[in-house]
Order: structure tokens, then C-alpha cells, then sequence
């Protein structure tokens, strides 16, 4: 018998098996252990982290380390991942043409039409003249109201109220004749006075119907067909709101301008083709189809997408100490994204969801220093050292060892950086492919689709179900159960979303809903794993023809997901292929598929050598 | 930071101040086989509850149970009056609407929609005959 | 001056316009008014509607009935609409194999794996076996419990509990060492006993992990690759539960088998197309556009689609008085839609979302006795009665009143049964298309999605928002914000998801969440409304160039919905036109173009005549 | 059926069992312009309250908002000490640990907050200096 440790070094975690051998090739399995992988995949950055974890694999075995014989380790060539994001929209207020935040309490329902007038002056304004009275910052909403009520009984018709404060409803409920108040304009200052204004809010519960059309802003300024294609872009951009301001000035404007975010170049081993980035995800991912296998990307110099890849290639470069130029991107993933952006002009500090586009990068670099690795790694340990096969080989021998497997299989490694896939054919005669964007680019797009600015967080949304606090004493999950607790809730949670993490539950501060957080975080697995894991499939298998796949294991820590791999389940359901998460040894679960097949194939080739030395 | 669930039955013996429904009965042996399937009910749906008897006096199961929803820190009790009459209603309800009311076959069920009427989510139906 | 009342006999709706036209063509409106068409559109049954609506209009407008001189009728020719759906898809459970239902208070969490055995067998079971005890009904909880924690005690190793009663939290909270126990199993004397089965629950708020996974299934029994094979659909009818329990019987298994509905025949003016239905809406609609325009369209005898077109065609044939083999189908709108539905041999009373097709089907009929429906108009108002132009040139006069709007125009018209446009070059050629499904088709897959079996109900929950009773004092809406009442709301209102209308707040009988129903609601005016837009200006606009339609007014009844005009903005918002609601005559919204058009027509009529004459 | 919603001026004046956040303050001249600014922090969330006076005692602020609190319909209350200073308390928390508290100058934002107490969203935060 002798003591064996598998270990594989991953991009983000080092996973060991600690087990015994027997002359004949039978392998008894200990123990296992992960942690996080140190420094940079195949460098000697790694020992102390093996060194760590194989200690506590045999700790677990309750063996001592001075037994142990012989250590496994996979060929750990650094595949590296970057990633960048660009907004390839912006929405530009001119000349403050309208307002279209949504204050959570404007007053009034209705629709008012008059010229822009300063609070103050509206003693000055003539009886049976239509006003829009605009209320600027330090008046007491009882003022407001009062000044408004005198207008009206002097016959000046008050049509409409834009405030500064958050006072809408307090205005609202105090004037004789109620009309739509909108409030909370930071820069009510900058409204331009005299001009033509229209002011809408809708019902509790509704949206604005007259604002949001362009006929409906043509009937309320009597515009002309001319007048109304200018203006049409404002009724657009204000669809959904429940209130909003217009105001008519000479050469107001609001524009969605396409941000020229610049050319993509896919290099591919026999054709090249150049891409806009801003045509989107879908666009770039069918070019890249057409050049596949890439050999390089290129961003033209000077614009978005050339300041992305440069930024993916210098991370690269430092990395793993290659020089800039010698980096190969060798696959690409564009994901379609939105980020929350302040309008250009707005007067309330409008938001628009700009589109933006994801881009994550993979590089294979060169073999990295594993003679040297592997030498340190016998002195740390004490024992032989070994260089395993090839990476995919060895997972497909560990996915293997999940119950019900049988060749041909296809591993799916869903991990951080990247998305990997293997097949193993009768003939045993294996093909793989390393996918850019995993994990990592799910966080990332949670982190930016919710506006968080913490990706801590946003790796807690990634991984564990949202729940709302409704009471001191109970959350609602969102499966719409309720959960009770015996003592109060911490006052930070109270009316919150928060995520119910192994570590207790964290508030989300952001003003998004449980089913918002929710679709983000669901869609964001959805573009970024089911798009990668049919890639994968589609690239690996024999004629790209999914159905001849047989068995699909998936591994890899996004695996231990609570939704991806029901998504993925759903995903390739239709091609009736046996698909689901690998259970390594039956009892691994996904984890620790390379380290196990790194033992499986030292122990036959040990069984062999005895069977032929015998 | 990490808050552990109420665990149901050892609720009875808990604090005023946890969350808890209220069930108030008159002193009488017969109620023992009621309070058990009412309990179940809640029990059931895992919403923590407690039992108390009420003083002396002349009130209906629609007396009882609106003063056991004010006494609840949940807003809901349950009244059961001494012919086994089961009422359950909700602090912020007009005293004379109580959220449902139904005859001594009814207990399980009448458990499981307090609980429910904490939780939100609609009511169980009563099924044929009882266990009660 | 004329009094001249313009009248629109619509399919579901009837408008009235009163207007005194000048000498000199010039028309002032005086009012309008509207009614439910009486009768099918074009034969004498609408004289009642008309007057009751004319009468009301010159009511308004506070003139004699006896100053009417003139009345202008639409051509009305009727255009009518069918609809059926089937579904295709049927999930059947053979040999009991699982539990799949999702009882809301399953009990313990975890995974369980032994041999089934009856409750009252359990002190028979030998010490050190592995059991899952099935209890069946009238076994009180208390029981239950003791029965079990006594066969453990005796060194039985009770791995978990099927129960039929609603009890699982119950037991569950009383046995020594907790177990994943499923209840509510109806027919739990039809699971089979002496098999080995796995029960497993998931905490709460979570989705189960082992027995979703085919490799998880494999691992729990260990089974070979072949019958991993074998039970993979079982995993799969189970991703997404809460609970589950799988029962290793010889044979069981689940199929999710499509129905074969039938080839649905698309015969076009120059060639003719087949189609299977269960191959889903989108072929359909892809094959249709292939033969377009439809002449007719016929379903394979004896199988479903064949019912269905039968169906339309009786209806039409009813509906018209035409012979139903003269009736010819003009137009198909196909749309996926899903049907709630018990699978067939399940134990607990298990649904399934049922894939369907729903089709819509449109056919023109010939000009109804239009003559005749004039003279008795005639006689009923005692005035002039002219039958005007065609309806697709007066609906496109009485969209140009809507301010800001200029020709090149394209009209819109959302009715209830079919999705009409029209566009009117600067040339002044019109082209005009009728497509079947429009606002009643929404109406139907809001019903039959939600199951609710209330045409009334669904129709409501088409029209009016959705909210939360969250006591008995507030709701909140489906947007997020609360609304508070004097008086306690209706109890049965309390909890549920009720339907704000104008006729007060309509509980809805289901167990559906607002996210839910909203997410039904607005798929549904997606899946009818956004397909039929873009492919009616396709069809109309020249050579089907979007981006060529000039100024677009949309129209009708379903353009007054809160949503679906909102909807329209944002499919066509890429192609950069203009778009809106129409806003008849400055006032009218969506309504009333027809009528607006027939006094626009005369009154230029009578100018010309004036200005040759004179 | 139809419900209309709460006119929020006439809740002064409404019935006790009208769902309401209470204020309950020291019947000191010196409150009524904080007062204003409380009840105009609720109005204009479109929460319904009810303004009352404390009996004599010395009470502060988290005693007062504790006693609003469990006399509020809606478990929601505000209690006003005699030098200003504002506590808002729910009836389910712990008494010593009450949902929000503020000087004088925070009074706006005191009022906004209990109303979003009751309607579940974020509360909001004090901006600069204060109006009060
Ligand atoms: N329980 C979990 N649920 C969801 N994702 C997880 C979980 N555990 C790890 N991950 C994700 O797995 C990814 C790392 O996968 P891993 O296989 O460890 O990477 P690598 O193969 O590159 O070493 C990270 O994106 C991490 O967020
Ligand atoms: N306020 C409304 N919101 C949404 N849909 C509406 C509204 N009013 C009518 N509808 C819908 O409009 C359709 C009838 O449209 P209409 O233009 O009157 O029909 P037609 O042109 O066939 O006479 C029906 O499906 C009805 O549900
Ligand atoms: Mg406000
Ligand atoms: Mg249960």
C-alpha cells in the first residue's frame, strides 16, 4: 500500500485527495480537502497553498504526513481570464426639455398645461393666464400652497406644480383645486421659465399616458407633424414613468446616442472578421463563430474596445510575466448588459439603464514552471512528486467516477475564470475546449446590473437566496415562504432585501425589489452559463452535434450553484442527453474531479506496470 | 448576526415578547383534544404560538379571540369558548368581523388559517368530516 | 348647416360622432358616444345599437333627434375571428416512480433512502434495515411519531416518511432524529411497497439537489449508466421542487409525450405549406409567412387541428349565415401558451405546465346586407342614412385629425378580434390587412394560463393592476407602494391578489403570486400584440420596410389598455419612427377614427361639390 | 366594494380603530412646529396618523414612542419629548431598541421614516441641515 496524494491546482482553488494505492492498482479513497489556490496557477507561487491543503487532507485521514509517499499533481497550464465592460449608450437631456425621475410621492393626478413661472412671480401673472408654478428650494410647502390658492382666486389657472423639496403631496392636499404636483427636482432652478410647460401624474399604481406619446404631447403644445418627430424621442424616454415634465424650449432635445465604442477584430487560425462592438452580444458571438478557432483579438486603438482588450492583456501580462505582445487572446464571451447611469441634463438626477457590453477574455499561456513547482513541492512535503497527465484527461477519469457515467462522456467545468469542456469518446481519444467568462463574470454582472459597487456582496447575491424582512420577527424568501426568528432582526435588515448567507443575513442597500435582484441574478447566470455551456458542448462534441454528446457531467464551484445547473438541466433537455452534476466518487459532489483522476490513472498504470512486471 | 428559527414547541413556554399567536380558552377538560388539533394546525404551518386560559367569565369564542389578538405580538389569536366554538381574528379587524369562525370539527383547520393569516397566503379549506 | 352624425359599426364596439357640417366643409364636432355592437357587424341586428348610440351622442350634444339629417355608415364588412387551442404536450407517471407535487409544509430536511413500508409494518422490520415509512390515512401525527422513534430505538433505520395526511411538520418535529418526511400524498396507498425509494426535502426557500440530478438518483441506488439512463426524466420532472420522493420500480418511469395534434395546411394564393402544430407557434408563423397571402387553411381530419379549424369554421358559419364551406381562413395568428394540468398516474395530485398552441383564425366574410341595415336605419332615425366609403380609408381620415400626425400614416387598429392596419402613401393608395388574435385572444390565455375558467375575471385582470391585500387596512400595489382604506377591505380579500377595477377590488381564486399573474398578463399582450403589430406593418408598409411608414396611430380598444400601447412603443422604437396613440380630433384618444372619418369624407365631398357647384 | 383611500388631514379627527401611526408628545408649546414637521414627514408618504397628547409623567422620547406604538393600529408610533427630541418605535420591537431616532432637526425626516416603517420601504436619510 502506499499513501497517495492527488492535488489539482485550479485558477481559483487547489483540491486534494489523500489515498491508498495497492500493488495491484486498488485505490482506497481517505480523504479530501480545498482551499483557495496561492498566486498564480502552475507557478511556484502555489506551494505554500498545496502545502496547506494536502496537510489538511491527511489531518482529515488522520495519517501522518511523514507517510506519505507519493503526490499527484495535474499539468497546471494558467488559463487567465479578463474582463472589461463598456456603456455603448447615453441618454443626453438639451436644454432641459423635460423631467423624468420618478419622485416615490408626487402629488395630484392629472395633466397641466401652462407657461413656467417662478414662485414668486406668480402674483405678478395675469387672471384667466395658464401657469405652470415652479417652486424653488426654502419654501414651506403651506406657502407654496397658499401663494398657489391666492393665484387661483385672483382667476390665474394654476395647471400644474414642479417643486424642489419633497413636498408634492403636502402641496397637493392643501390647494382648492388639486392639479399634479411633481417634486424632488434637485435643479428645479435650471427650468426654464416662460416656455410652454406640461405637467402629468398618474394614478397610484399606473403610468403617464399623454407625456409618453408623442401624439399626446403634440395635442397638449398644438405641434405640427415637424415638431412631433423632434419631439418624439422625450415621449419615448419618459414610457413607464408614473409623473413627468415637459417643457417645450426652442431646441430642447433628448437623444439616446450610440456610443461608437469601436471595432472588435476576431482573428481566427483561417479567416478574420471585424465587428462593432456596439451591435451587441449576439453580433460579436455569430462573427466569432464564423472565425473559430480564435487566435487573437484586437480592439482598434484609441477607442472602448481597444482600451477593454489592452487592459485584458496588460492583467495578463503581469500575471504571468509574459511580455504584452506575446498574449493570444484565445476566446472571447460578450454578454449584452445594462448599467444604471445618470442622465447628461437631467434637472432630478434622472437615471437611464444604458446598455453596455461585457467582454471577458481567456488567454492559455505557455506551460508555466512546473519542474520547478514540483521540486519545491517534494521539498515542502517530503515525499515524490509527480507531474500528472493532461488536465482534461485527468477530470474525465474523475468525472468518471460519478455513479451512472459510462464513455462517452463530456465534462462541463464550470469555474470562475473560465467555462471548460472535455470529451471522452469510445476510442478514449479526448478533445477540450477553455471558454472565456464563468463565475467570476456572473458576479460581475450582478455587481454592475444592481449598481452595488461591492463585489463581495454581489458573490453573496450570486450564491445564496434573497428574502425580505417583514416584521422584526420574520422574513419572507423569496419563494414567498415565511420564516420566523425568536429574536428581532437587526435594524439594518428591517424592510429590506437581504441575502440569507451562511453568515446570517445581509442587507442589500439598494432600492431594487426581491424580484428585481432576482432576474438580475438569474439572467446573468443565464447569459453567461447556458450560452457557455452549449458553446462548450456544441465546440467538443464529435460534429458539433449535441445529441451524440452521452453522458454530460458538470463540475466545477459553479456547479455547487442552487440554480445553475437546474438552468443548464433545462437547457439541454431538449437534446435528451443524460445531463446533471457530477458526484465524484459518489460522494465528492462536483469537486475534486482532477485530483481523483490523477490517482485513478496512477493506480491503472501502476496495476498495469505490476500485471506486466509480474 | 445568525438567527436561529423559532422551534414550535417551545413556544408555550416562552417570553411575552416573541411572536407568537395567541389562543385563549375557557377552563374547560373538553377544550384539551380542541387546543391539540388548533395547535397541530399552526404547528403545522411553523408558526410559533402559545396557549392560555382565560379568567372566569361569561365571553364567546369572538370575545376570546379578539382579545387573544390583541394580547398576540402577531396581531392573531384564537378564541375557543367553553362549548368548543373556535374563533379567529386579527388585532386590526372590527371586533364584530372576525377573520373565520367554525364548530369544534373545524380545530385543525382553524389552526392552520391563524397561521396563515400571519404568514398571507390564503386560506385552507375545511375537509369533509374532522379529526377532531 | 347639416346635422350629420357619423356612426362605426365595429365587431365589438359601436361609435357615434355629431356634428353640424357647413356649406363650406367646415365641420364642428359637437359629441361623441359609444356601445356594445348589437349583433354580428353588417346586418340589421346592429339598428338597435346605432340608434340607442346615436340618440345618446345627439343627447349630448343637447339636439332633437329630429334635426338629424344625415347619417354616415361604415361599409361594415364583417371581419370575424375564431379561436381554439389544444394542448400538446402530456406528462404521464407509470409505476408510481415519484412524488413530484410540492406540498407547502414539508417536514425535516435532507435525503433518505431505504425500503417503502406500510406504517403498520413497521415493528416487523428488522433491526440495522433502512425503511421509508409510508403512512397512510387516519394515523394521527402523535402516532406516527411514536411508531417510528419505537422501530428506531429497535435499531430500524427509518430513513424517511410519506404521509398522506398534512402532518409532515408535525411528525417531523417529533421524531428523535429528524427525517425529510413529504405529506399530503393523496393516493398513498398506490405507492408501492418493498422497493427502494429516496425521499428528500430541501431547506426552506431552497430547491432539492439529489434527486434532480440523474447522478444523484444513480448514486442513491446505485445504478448503473443504462437505467441512469432510464430514470433521467424523472430528475428532470423534479428540478425546481421543494420536495420529492423516487420510488425504484421494475418498470416506472415518466414520459413527457407530445401529442400529435395534426398538420395544420397553409394554403396561399400561390403555394401551400404543412405544418405539424405541436412543432410550436413560431414554425407556424414561419410557414405561414412563406405562403402569405393566406387563401385558406385546413387541419388533417380526425386529429386535434382538424377539430380546432372545424370548430373556427362552424362558428364563423353560425356567426354569418354562410355555409361552412364557403367560409375561408384569411388569416392564423399560432401562439405558445401553457396549460395547468394534473399528470396522469400521479399520487399526490401533481400539475404540470402542459405545452399548447392556441390559434387564432380570421375570416372576412362577404359585405353583409348593408342596403337593408340602412333602410331600417332610415326608418328608426328618420333621417338621411349613406352608406360611406371603404372602412379602412375612414379610419385613416379620422387618424390624421390626431394632432401632429401627417401622411405618409399608418393606422393600428387593436379591436377585440382581430389586429387591423392600414397605411396611406402620400399618393393617397391605401392598403389595408386584417390579422386574427387581438385583445380577446389575450383575454383567453390569461384565463386558461392561470386556470382560472372566468372569462369576466381574466378580462379584468387584462384591463385594471394588480395588488396585495396586506391586512385588512392597506394593499400594495403591483408597483411596490401601499394604499390605505378607511374601512377594513372585503375578508375575502384579505391575503390574496386581488384585481383593482373600477367596480372595486375583485379577489383572484388562485394561488398565484402578483409577480406571477403580472408576468401571464404581460406575456400574453406581448405574445398577441407585439407579433401582430410588427407583422401588420409588415404586410402594409411598402416592401415591408418599417423604417418607411411615416407617422404610426394606433387605434381601437386594446390601444386604451395601460400597458400594450407602451409595449408598441418600445418593439418599434428601433426602427425610429413615430409612433403613438391616436388622439381623434385632439380629444377622442384612440377612439372614434372610423366615425370621425365618414363626417371628414362628406364634409370634403360637400366643399368640392360647393366649390364645382358654386 | 369600492374603498375610497384615507383622507390623510381628516385622521386627527378619525375613530381610534382607522389604521393610523400614533404621536404621542409632551404637552409642551414649544413641539407644535416640530409636530407639523413630523405629521408633514407622514403625509406626504401617504401614511394616516393621529396626534395625541401624553399625560404628565416624565417620559422621554423611546418611553412615548413605545406607548404611540402599541396604541397604533399600525404598531408604528412617535413619541416627542419635552426638549424635541423624536423617537420612532414599532410595537414588535424590543422597547429598548426602537426603530429610529433624532434631534428637533430631524423631525421631516422622523416622519417620513415611521411612515415607511409602515410601508416597508427604505427608510430615508436626514439630508443637511433641517427645516425644523
Ligand atoms: N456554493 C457555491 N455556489 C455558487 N458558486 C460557487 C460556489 N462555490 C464556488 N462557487 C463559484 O465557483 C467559482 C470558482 O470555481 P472553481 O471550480 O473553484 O474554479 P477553478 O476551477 O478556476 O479553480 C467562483 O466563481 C465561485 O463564485
Ligand atoms: N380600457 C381598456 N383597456 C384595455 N382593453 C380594453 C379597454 N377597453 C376595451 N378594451 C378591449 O378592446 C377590445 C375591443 O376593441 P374595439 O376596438 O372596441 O373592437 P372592434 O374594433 O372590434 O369593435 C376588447 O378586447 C376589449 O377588452
Ligand atoms: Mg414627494
Ligand atoms: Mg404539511
Amino acid at each position: 500500500m502506499t499513501l497517495v496524494a492527488g492535488v489539482d491546482i485550479g485558477n481559483s482553488t487547489t483540491e486534494a485527495c489523500v489515498t491508498d494505492v495497492g500493488e495491484d492498482g486498488k485505490v482506497t479513497y481517505l480523504s479530501g480537502a480545498l482551499g483557495r489556490t496561492s498566486g498564480v496557477k502552475g507557478t511556484t507561487e502555489n506551494v505554500s497553498g498545496v502545502v496547506e491543503i494536502v496537510r489538511l487532507a491527511l489531518a482529515r485521514a488522520g495519517r501522518d504526513p511523514a507517510e506519505l509517499q507519493t503526490v499527484l499533481v495535474n499539468e497546471a497550464t494558467p488559463v487567465i481570464s479578463g474582463l472589461a465592460m463598456e456603456t455603448i449608450t447615453e441618454t443626453i437631456i438639451t436644454e432641459s426639455t423635460m423631467i423624468g425621475h420618478n419622485p416615490d410621492t408626487p402629488g395630484g393626478v392629472g395633466l397641466g398645461v401652462g407657461t413656467t413661472v417662478a414662485f414668486p412671480e406668480l402674483p405678478g401673472c395675469a387672471a384667466g393666464s395658464a401657469v405652470i408654478c415652479v417652486v424653488g428650494p426654502g419654501v414651506d410647502f403651506e406657502d407654496a400652497a397658499a401663494g398657489i390658492n391666492g393665484a387661483t382666486a385672483r382667476g390665474v389657472r394654476v395647471a400644474g406644480v414642479v417643486v424642489h423639496a419633497d413636498d408634492a403631496t403636502l402641496i397637493a392636499n392643501r390647494l382648492g383645486e388639486p392639479v399634479p404636483v411633481v417634486d424632488e427636482v434637485t435643479l428645479v432652478d435650471r427650468v426654464p421659465l416662460g416656455m410652454q410647460a406640461a405637467v402629468e401624474v398618474a394614478e397610484q399604481g399606473r403610468t403617464i399616458r399623454t407625456l409618453s406619446n408623442p401624439y399626446g404631447i403634440a395635442t397638449v403644445f398644438e405641434l405640427d407633424p415637424e415638431q412631433t418627430r423632434m419631439i418624439a424621442p422625450v415621449a419615448r424616454a419618459l414610457v413607464g414613468n408614473r409623473s413627468a415634465v415637459v417643457v417645450r424650449t426652442p431646441a430642447g432635445d433628448i437623444t439616446d446616442r450610440r456610443i461608437p465604442a469601436g471595432t472588435l477584430t476576431l482573428i481566427g487560425e483561417k479567416s478574420k472578421r471585424s465587428v462593432e462592438m456596439d451591435a451587441g452580444a449576439e453580433e460579436i458571438m455569430e462573427t466569432l463563430q464564423r472565425v473559430r478557432p480564435l487566435a487573437d483579438a484586437t480592439g482598434e486603438p484609441g477607442t472602448h474596445v481597444g482600451g477593454m482588450l489592452a487592459r485584458v492583456r496588460d492583467t495578463m501580462s503581469e500575471l504571468t510575466a509574459m511580455p504584452v505582445d506575446t498574449v493570444r487572446i484565445q476566446d472571447v464571451l460578450a454578454v449584452d448588459t445594462f448599467v444604471p447611469q445618470r442622465i447628461t441634463g437631467g434637472l432630478a438626477g434622472e437615471f437611464a439603464l444604458e446598455n453596455a457590453v461585457a467582454l471577458a477574455a481567456m488567454v492559455r499561456t505557455s506551460r508555466g514552471p512546473m519542474e520547478l513547482l514540483a521540486a519545491r513541492l517534494r521539498t515542502a512535503l517530503d515525499a515524490e512528486v509527480l507531474i500528472g497527465g493532461v488536465e482534461a484527461d485527468m477530470a474525465l477519469l474523475g468525472a468518471l467516477t460519478t455513479p451512472g457515467t459510462d464513455r462517452p462522456v463530456t465534462i462541463l467545468d464550470l469555474g470562475g475564470g473560465s467555462t471548460d469542456a472535455a470529451v471522452s469518446t469510445e476510442g478514449a481519444e479526448v478533445h477540450s475546449v477553455h471558454l472565456a467568462g464563468a463565475g467570476d463574470l456572473v458576479t460581475n454582472l450582478i455587481d454592475s446590473e444592481l449598481g452595488l459597487k461591492n463585489l463581495e456582496l454581489a458573490e453573496e447575491i450570486k450564491r445564496f437566496p434573497l428574502a425580505k424582512a417583514e416584521s422584526f420577527f420574520h422574513v419572507r424568501m423569496e419563494d414567498g415562504t415565511v420564516r420566523f426568528f425568536d429574536r428581532p432582526l437587526p435594524a439594518d435588515a428591517f424592510a429590506r432585501v437581504v441575502v440569507l448567507t451562511d453568515a446570517g443575513m445581509h442587507p442589500i442597500p439598494t432600492r431594487h425589489g426581491v424580484e428585481r435582484i432576482r432576474e438580475v441574478r438569474r439572467s446573468a447566470k443565464r447569459r453567461v452559463f447556458v450560452v457557455n455551456a452549449l458553446r462548450a458542448l456544441e465546440q467538443v462534441v464529435p460534429g458539433g452535434n449535441i445529441r451524440r454528446t452521452g453522458f454530460v457531467v458538470v463540475l466545477g464551484g459553479s456547479a455547487l450553484d442552487f440554480e445553475i445547473p437546474d438552468m443548464i438541466a433545462e437547457a439541454v433537455a431538449e437534446f435528451g442527453i443524460v445531463s446533471g452534476t457530477g458526484n465524484v466518487r459518489g460522494s465528492e459532489g462536483p469537486r475534486n474531479a482532477v485530483a481523483t483522476g490523477l490517482v485513478v490513472n496512477y493506480a491503472s498504470a501502476r496495476a498495469a506496470g505490476a500485471a506486466t512486471g509480474g | 448576526m445568525h438567527h436561529a428559527p423559532v422551534d414550535d414547541r417551545r413556544s408555550d413556554r416562552a417570553g411575552r415578547d416573541r411572536p407568537a399567536v395567541t389562543v385563549l380558552h375557557r377552563p374547560d377538560p373538553g377544550t384539551r383534544r380542541l387546543l391539540r388539533e388548533i395547535t397541530a394546525g399552526m404547528e403545522e404551518e411553523g408558526v410559533p404560538y402559545r396557549v392560555e386560559e382565560a379568567a372566569d367569565g361569561g365571553d364567546g369564542a369572538r370575545e376570546l379571540a379578539l382579545a387573544a389578538a390583541q394580547a398576540s405580538t402577531l396581531d392573531v389569536g384564537i378564541g375557543v369558548d367553553a362549548a368548543g366554538y373556535i374563533c379567529v381574528h386579527h388585532a386590526k379587524l372590527p371586533p364584530d368581523a372576525p377573520a373565520a369562525a367554525g364548530p369544534p370539527s373545524s380545530a385543525r383547520t382553524m389552526g392552520h388559517n391563524a397561521a396563515r393569516l400571519v404568514v398571507g397566503i390564503p386560506f385552507k379549506q375545511q375537509e369533509g368530516p374532522s379529526h377532531a
